[in-house]
């Protein structure tokens, strides 16, 4: 079956971008009708894009171009990499629009924070779907915009600073990201992801300014990806609620910035030809700096939301390094660890979401005794934990196993000793709050209590958790399955990276 | 006045003078001659004198915009006294001797623009120098402190001074209605529309200049202003 | 080119300069004015006679009149007490 | 080219209808003047698409008014350039007139308001339309006065001295234009840019002229430094005037600017064109920087102007001496960029007039707690803050791209860092703004409900000014068509 | 030099001295005047450049005859602004001036 439709990549855009107006509009009070919309709209949308991903398989084209200006064109197209995010995105979506229902029972300005949230997540499909790098910056600007009020949702002090440090960051990323785009457009015309094979037709370039625009192309979404210097907003953007740093860390924002760079280094430059540059090994270096640094300052942590943000900081460098790995093996690895890294972060800010919310614990040093009072929960973040340090048989071993073999392909032996060294502080900064949770008796009051009636917490918030730390196993368990994540990236890998 | 300013403005006359000089004597020879053009055309024009007909037929619809200007400025003088309510009008000297030689001089005047205005066809003149000197007999009128009755109700006023720039929007349209270009008026009919649009343009021209005289604060009049809105609106 | 350009034409400037530069608003304008009527006589000598009579009503006479009511205007109104730049006001 | 009178007299109906209006808004009794008004929207919108269709089907025409053909005459011109700007001004004078309609409702400025409204529309669709330097000269003299009026309606003391010093700066820069005049028309014998056009540039007197008339253009559409009296004036006046000052009216004289240009340019001008890059570039930062300080709401949105007004004036060396493309680009760019910022600026202005209202205060400061019960007048504020700041998919990052691409074509990398830095520094603004609103400190909840037809309005211009973006293809191509602006197919 | 040239330079000369007092003065009145100065200055330049070597000429004439019009309504309106000004304010000149 093959054949083309346009319409398609408009629908599973418009689904969330509806939504958001719908919700918008809705009066504040109107609480069913909101929750309806954003049900409707996440599992709709989850449809569509099962469906589209199906047809891709199956080798339907799907592609809607617009022309906005002479020579560049407003193109949505569903690849397969675009459809692994996508997919990533919208499964998880779905988990935490039901997480945000329950989080913000009873909170004010939910219409506004429901609408932002649709709007993110429609950036978030938009940026996946996006045929062209112009498009892809049109969504993730537009993501940016999104997040804002999403981060300084509760309006207080510290979120208004958080929100000033999230745009000055994002912003000025965006605005790098743009003079690289640009300094592009102005080389190739429309800067087509056609897997290098328009950048390596220009002769007469110098390939000191193809370098300038790599870099920039990667400092502007290196700034999302959270990469070390440009990593400085994601630990302050803390402060916003729980559903957002799940959005922000697993489903939207860091993963544009990593996703971004997988599509300019196999799409616009080409894998081959970035590495014919001379590119990716400064790219390697540069994201095992990253693993390390983040894993080193999450030692440092006494906030457990925290102690996770600079665990991210340090996963997303993983998507990077896969990438930066010249090789099938290690593209595997980071491409599924973008899948990966979603499902177990997710879980694992769900969880802290809900120890804040049942137990009104932020710190690291209250969780004590908290297995006890929050088994479920407390299952799924020892899941979720188990999967970062890289435990087999869950998700993160994969990623890591992976990784390794490429490195070793690639003949850079010395990524496996970052690998072991960020998987040993991983533990180092896991383990002991597990401990705390599952062997440490609880001392005194919580310090807020919530929900005395439920034996775990609010269903709404107890039940995406757990699901999510069910799918980080099985993307694990069953990864030699077909539709696992692994299975996955390696149809995105060869498909369309060895010819 | 500092130091700096006037070297500022010495500075920027200069340069401005010495500019227009080295344009005025660099300045290359015409090579259109409009005169030439007007003196060609000027007998299918409504007017037998070259100014008139520029001002009132080639180039109507400059007159048209500049019309437009004068009742602007008299709306605008309109507004602001709507905003800031005047006292009592009580201009006027009012002394015998003022108030007879103003009735002696009154009819010449009157005359002078009739005149002025007829001769605008043919000679100098016109609706513009006219309405000038209808406006100051006005003028004469208020400093004497003699009303015309007629134009006590507003409406009445309101409706003279826009009556230039009514008949002229009329006078442009017709043609317009008719099939032609806008403002093309048939040869026939030229001379009239000209002389009815100028009769319309001297009262409203007159008026006007008198009503933005009448329309500033009254040199008589409380000390205090108050603003009489008290609730915020929008940027102050 | 006759002598009698040349005088005008100093005097037109003349004017000017006592009307922008005098002191005393009240000689300003009075100035202008007689600026507005050499002005008429120079449009006299352009061959601009409407010019010369639109000048010497709109651009002296009512102008003048205009300017010289403003005048009186500042000098009769009231002056913020405290204020000692309200008196340059009607200068 | 020769089009049947009707179709060509479609131009001057389009400022008769206005004149017509404006007389009748002054004489009818008060209570029907707005309704009147109203009711006058349709034709003129219904003349304008009609103008529209009538370009697209015969291509650019000329109106020769009063039947006397240029150069005795004065001809009215339908190009491209000529008819987007009658359409843009529709566009933008409807919702604000409507927005005036709720807004004045009930107050003393609402009884002389209709008729400058209507005598500002009549002028800025002469300035769009007019080949005569003279006729431009009328047009402009109307226009500011009409602009003037607007700004004093409020009459109180803060209102009147900008009023003034708006109409100093306005007498001052007609004077300076005027001086061009008399410079061409002493030089060349004619007053029709066409015939001015096909004349010998290169000459000190053609120059001279150019220069006075830039410098009094520049002077009314408040070109750093000479913005002065700009942001007392477009902050302090009633909420619709602010919207129609700062998305129109200060267009006009910078497009009398650009035919100018076009028409006039003596070869070798690149030294020139980059001083008033430079201005421009000098304008975005210090507008920028100044609207950052503000503590009014509607002064930040006016010194906002100040810096945008800087990005239409790269057009100049973008375009001039810069190759073929760089030009097409620019030129494409600054019209995408005049149309985007007319839009969302008026749409700025509006929403910014709705949480003054709302809050019943012109201080940013008083935002606070606004995010939870005003949302709507709130996202209209973002959504023109999305264009203002450059954002995609707004009109506003179309047309920094457009320009910037020019830039690097042209190889002019200090204009891309200034179209970089000044969108940053917008947004720094902008977000200001939200930064306040979205407080959650103090808890204030009662707020002013602003009229349903005053939110509406702002939320439609908000939505056209994102969505230009994405549909700025077609009004492009078609901003291109007639042989003015010399950069046409 | 011809009789319209002459005047025609005269116009230069009145359009500068209106320049450097319209950016000298402070005093709305002084400005005005400036202003009112200099428009007849940019008057004579209209007519005399059109006119020098070539006789009368009644299209800058005409034009002339507008802009005095337009002068004249311009200079009358600003006189009723800085009237009210002064009326609320009690000031000669623009607040950012003094």
């Amino acid at each position: 079956m093959s054949g083309t439709n346009a319409w398609l990549p408009l629908a599973v855009l418009a689904t969330s971008l509806v939504a958001a107006v719908g919700i918008f509009l809705l009066r504040e009070h109107r609480h069913g009708l909101r929750t309806v919309f954003n049900l409707t709209a996440a599992l709709l949308k989850l449809a569509l894009v099962v469906w589209m991903a199906l047809g891709v398989l199956d080798g339907m084209h799907y592609e809607l171009r617009h022309s906005l200006f002479e020579g560049i064109d407003f193109v949505l197209r569903a690849d397969m990499l675009g459809m692994m995010f996508a997919g990533l995105s919208s499964l998880l979506w779905l988990f935490t629009t039901i997480y945000a229902i329950g989080y913000l029972e009873n909170a004010p300005n939910r219409s506004r924070f429901f609408g932002f949230f649709s709007l993110c997540v429609a950036s978030t499909v938009g940026i996946a779907l996006a045929g062209n790098l112009f498009t892809f910056f049109l969504f993730y600007e537009l993501l940016t915009l999104s997040t804002y009020p999403l981060v300084v949702h509760r309006g207080t002090e510290k979120a208004l600073r958080a929100g000033r440090i999230y745009l000055i960051y994002t912003l000025g990323g965006g605005a790098v990201l743009l003079l690289g785009l640009a300094l592009l457009a102005s080389l190739v015309g429309e800067p087509a992801f056609d897997a290098g094979a328009t950048v390596q037709a220009l002769e007469d370039v110098d390939p000191t300014l193809l370098t300038t625009i790599f870099v920039l192309l990667v400092a502007g979404l290196g700034v999302k990806a959270a990469l070390i210097p440009l990593h400085g907003w994601l630990p302050t953007a803390m402060v916003a609620p729980a559903p957002v740093s799940a959005l922000l860390h697993a489903v939207a924002v860091v993963k544009a910035g990593a996703f971004g760079i997988a599509r300019v280094v196999y799409d616009v430059y080409g894998i081959e030809f970035a590495w014919q540059l001379g590119l990716l090994e400064p790219l390697a270096w540069l994201a095992c700096a990253t693993i390390l640094f983040g894993s080193i300052r999450a030692l440092a942590q006494t906030d457990l939301k925290r102690r996770l943000a600079f665990s991210t900081v340090s996963q997303v460098s993983y998507v990077i390094l896969g990438i930066a790995l010249f090789g099938p093996v290690g593209t595997a690895g980071g491409l599924v660890h973008l899948l990966h890294q979603g499902l177990m972060k997710i879980t694992l800010f769900f969880c802290a979401g809900n120890y804040a919310e049942t137990l009104g614990v932020h710190r690291i040093d209250e969780l004590d005794g908290a297995g006890r009072r929050m088994p479920a929960t407390s299952v799924a973040f020892t899941v979720g934990a188990f999967g970062m340090i890289g435990v087999p048989p869950l998700a993160g071993f994969v990623t890591k196993w992976y990784l390794g073999i490429g490195a070793l392909d690639a003949g850079m032996a010395w990524v496996v000793a970052v690998l072991i060294a960020s998987s040993l502080l991983n533990a180092a900064y896991f383990l002991p709050i597990l401990h705390r949770i599952w062997f440490r008796p609880q001392r005194g009051e919580w310090p807020d209590e919530q929900y005395k009636q439920h034996r775990d917490t609010h269903p709404l918030l107890l039940a995406p958790a757990l699901v999510t730390a069910g799918f980080s196993v099985g993307a694990g368990l069953l990864a030699g399955m077909p539709f696992s994540p692994l299975y996955w990236a390696e149809v995105v890998i060869l498909r369309e990276y060895l010819p | 006045m500092s130091r700096l300013r006037l070297a500022a403005a010495a500075t920027a006359a200069l340069g401005f003078a010495l500019a227009l000089a080295l344009a005025v004597i660099e300045r290359p020879a015409a090579v259109l001659n409009l005169p030439a053009l007007v003196e060609a055309e000027i007998a299918g024009a409504g007017a037998l004198h070259p100014i008139t007909a520029v001002l009132l037929d080639f180039r109507s619809f400059d007159t048209l915009l500049e019309v437009g200007v004068l009742l602007l400025a008299v709306i605008v003088a309109y507004a602001l006294r709507e905003a800031q309510p005047d006292g009592p009008d009580r201009m006027g000297l009012d002394t015998p001797l003022l108030r007879a030689v103003i009735s002696l001089l009154l009819p010449l005047m009157l005359l002078v623009g009739a005149y002025v205005l007829w001769a605008g066809a043919t000679r100098p003149g016109g609706a513009f120098q006219a309405g000038a000197i209808l406006a100051a007999s006005g003028l004469a009128l208020r400093l004497a402190g003699l009303r015309v009755g007629g134009l006590d109700r507003a409406w009445r006023v309101h409706a003279l001074l826009a009556l230039g720039l009514a008949v002229f929007v009329a006078a442009a349209v017709l043609p317009a209605l008719a099939g032609h270009a806008m403002l093309d008026h048939p040869a026939t009919l030229a001379k009239t529309i000209v002389i009815v649009v100028e009769i319309a343009l001297t009262v409203s021209i007159a008026l006007g200049l008198l009503a933005l005289f009448r329309l500033a604060p009254p040199q008589v009049d409380g000390p205090v202003f108050e603003d009489r809105r008290s609730k915020p609106r929008g940027g102050a | 080119m006759s002598p009698f350009d040349l005088l005008l034409g100093f005097a037109v400037c003349a004017t000017a300069a006592l009307a922008l530069l005098s002191r005393e608003l009240f000689r300003a304008i009075v100035m202008f004015i007689v600026f507005g009527l050499c002005m008429a006589l120079v449009w006299v000598r352009l061959e601009a006679p409407d010019i010369a009579l639109a000048e010497a009503a709109i651009g002296a006479g009512i102008t003048g009149v205009l300017l010289l009511d403003t005048l009186g205007y500042l000098r009769r109104r009231y002056r913020k007490p405290a204020n000692g730049q309200g008196g340059e006001g009607a200068r | 080219m020769t089009v049947q009178p009707a179709t060509a007299n479609l131009l001057a109906w389009l400022v008769m209808l206005p004149l017509a209006a404006a007389v009748l808004t002054m004489l009818l009794p008060l209570r029907l003047r707005a309704a009147a008004s109203l009711v006058l929207l349709a034709p003129m919108t219904l003349l304008a698409l009609m103008l529209g269709a009538a370009l697209a089907t015969h291509g650019p025409f000329v109106l020769a008014l009063g039947g006397w053909a240029t150069p005795l005459g004065i001809a009215l011109q339908a190009d491209g350039p000529a008819v987007g700007m009658t359409l843009l001004t529709v566009a933008i004078s409807v919702p604000c007139a409507i927005h005036a309609a709720a807004y004045l409702r009930g107050h003393a400025e609402a009884e002389y308001f209709w008729a400058l409204f209507w005598f500002l529309w009549a002028s800025l669709n002469t300035i769009w339309m007019s080949t005569d330097i003279f006729n431009l000269y009328v047009g402009i003299e109307l226009l500011g006065l009409a602009a003037v009026g607007l700004v004093a309606l409020r009459g109180d003391a803060e209102a009147l001295a900008a009023a003034m010093r708006y109409l100093l700066a306005a007498l001052l820069g007609s004077l300076a234009y005027l001086i061009g005049v008399a410079l061409l028309y002493g030089g060349h014998g004619s007053l029709s840019l066409a015939h001015l056009a096909q004349t010998d540039h290169a000459q000190a007197t053609t120059a001279v002229a150019l220069a006075a008339m830039s410098l009094g253009l520049a002077l009314k559409t408040a070109l750093f430094p000479l913005h002065a009296w700009l942001p007392p004036a477009h902050g302090g006046a009633l909420t619709p005037v602010s919207a129609l000052l700062s998305a129109l009216v200060i267009k006009a004289s910078f497009f009398i600017m650009l035919r100018l240009w076009f028409a006039l340019a003596p070869p070798g001008l690149s030294t020139a064109a980059t001083l008033l890059g430079l201005l421009g570039a000098f304008a975005v930062f210090w507008g920028g920087w100044k609207a950052l300080r503000q503590s009014r709401l509607k002064h930040l949105v006016a010194y906002s102007t100040v810096a945008q007004i800087g990005y239409l004036f790269l057009f100049f060396p973008l375009a001039i001496g810069t190759g073929e493309a760089a030009a097409r680009l620019a030129w494409d760019g600054t019209m995408l960029m005049l149309i985007s910022h007319a839009l969302a600026k008026a749409a700025m202005f509006l929403a910014a007039g709705n949480l003054i209202l709302a809050i019943g205060s012109p201080r940013i400061a008083d935002l606070a707690g606004i995010g939870r019960y005003r949302q709507f007048s709130l996202l209209s504020f973002g959504i023109a803050g999305v264009g203002i700041m450059g954002l995609p998919p707004s009109g506003g990052f179309g047309a920094k791209w457009l320009l910037m691409q020019s830039a690097l074509a042209g190889g002019g990398w200090l204009w891309v860092a200034v179209l970089i830095g000044g969108g940053l520094l917008s947004a720094a603004y902008v977000f200001k703004v939200f930064r306040h609103a979205f407080i959650e400190g103090p808890k204030r909840d009662r707020f002013e409900d602003p009229p349903a037809a005053l939110e509406i309005t702002a939320l439609v211009l908000a939505l056209v000014s994102l969505m230009i973006g994405l549909a700025a293809h077609g009004p492009l191509t078609w901003l291109r068509l007639g042989t003015p602006f010399g950069v046409s197919e | 030099m011809s009789t319209a040239l002459f005047h025609a330079c005269i116009g230069i000369l009145l359009c500068t001295m209106g320049l450097f007092a319209f950016i000298v003065h402070r005093h709305l009145l002084r400005r005005l005047l400036a202003f009112n100065v200099m428009g007849s200055g940019c008057f004579l330049l209209l007519v005399g450049l059109a006119q020098d070597g070539r006789g009368p000429d009644p299209v800058p004439q005409a034009l002339v005859l507008t802009g005095i019009v337009v002068a004249v309504a311009s200079t009358a309106l600003a006189l009723v602004i800085f009237r009210r000004w002064y009326r609320v304010s009690g000031e000669g000149q623009l607040p950012e001036d003094v």
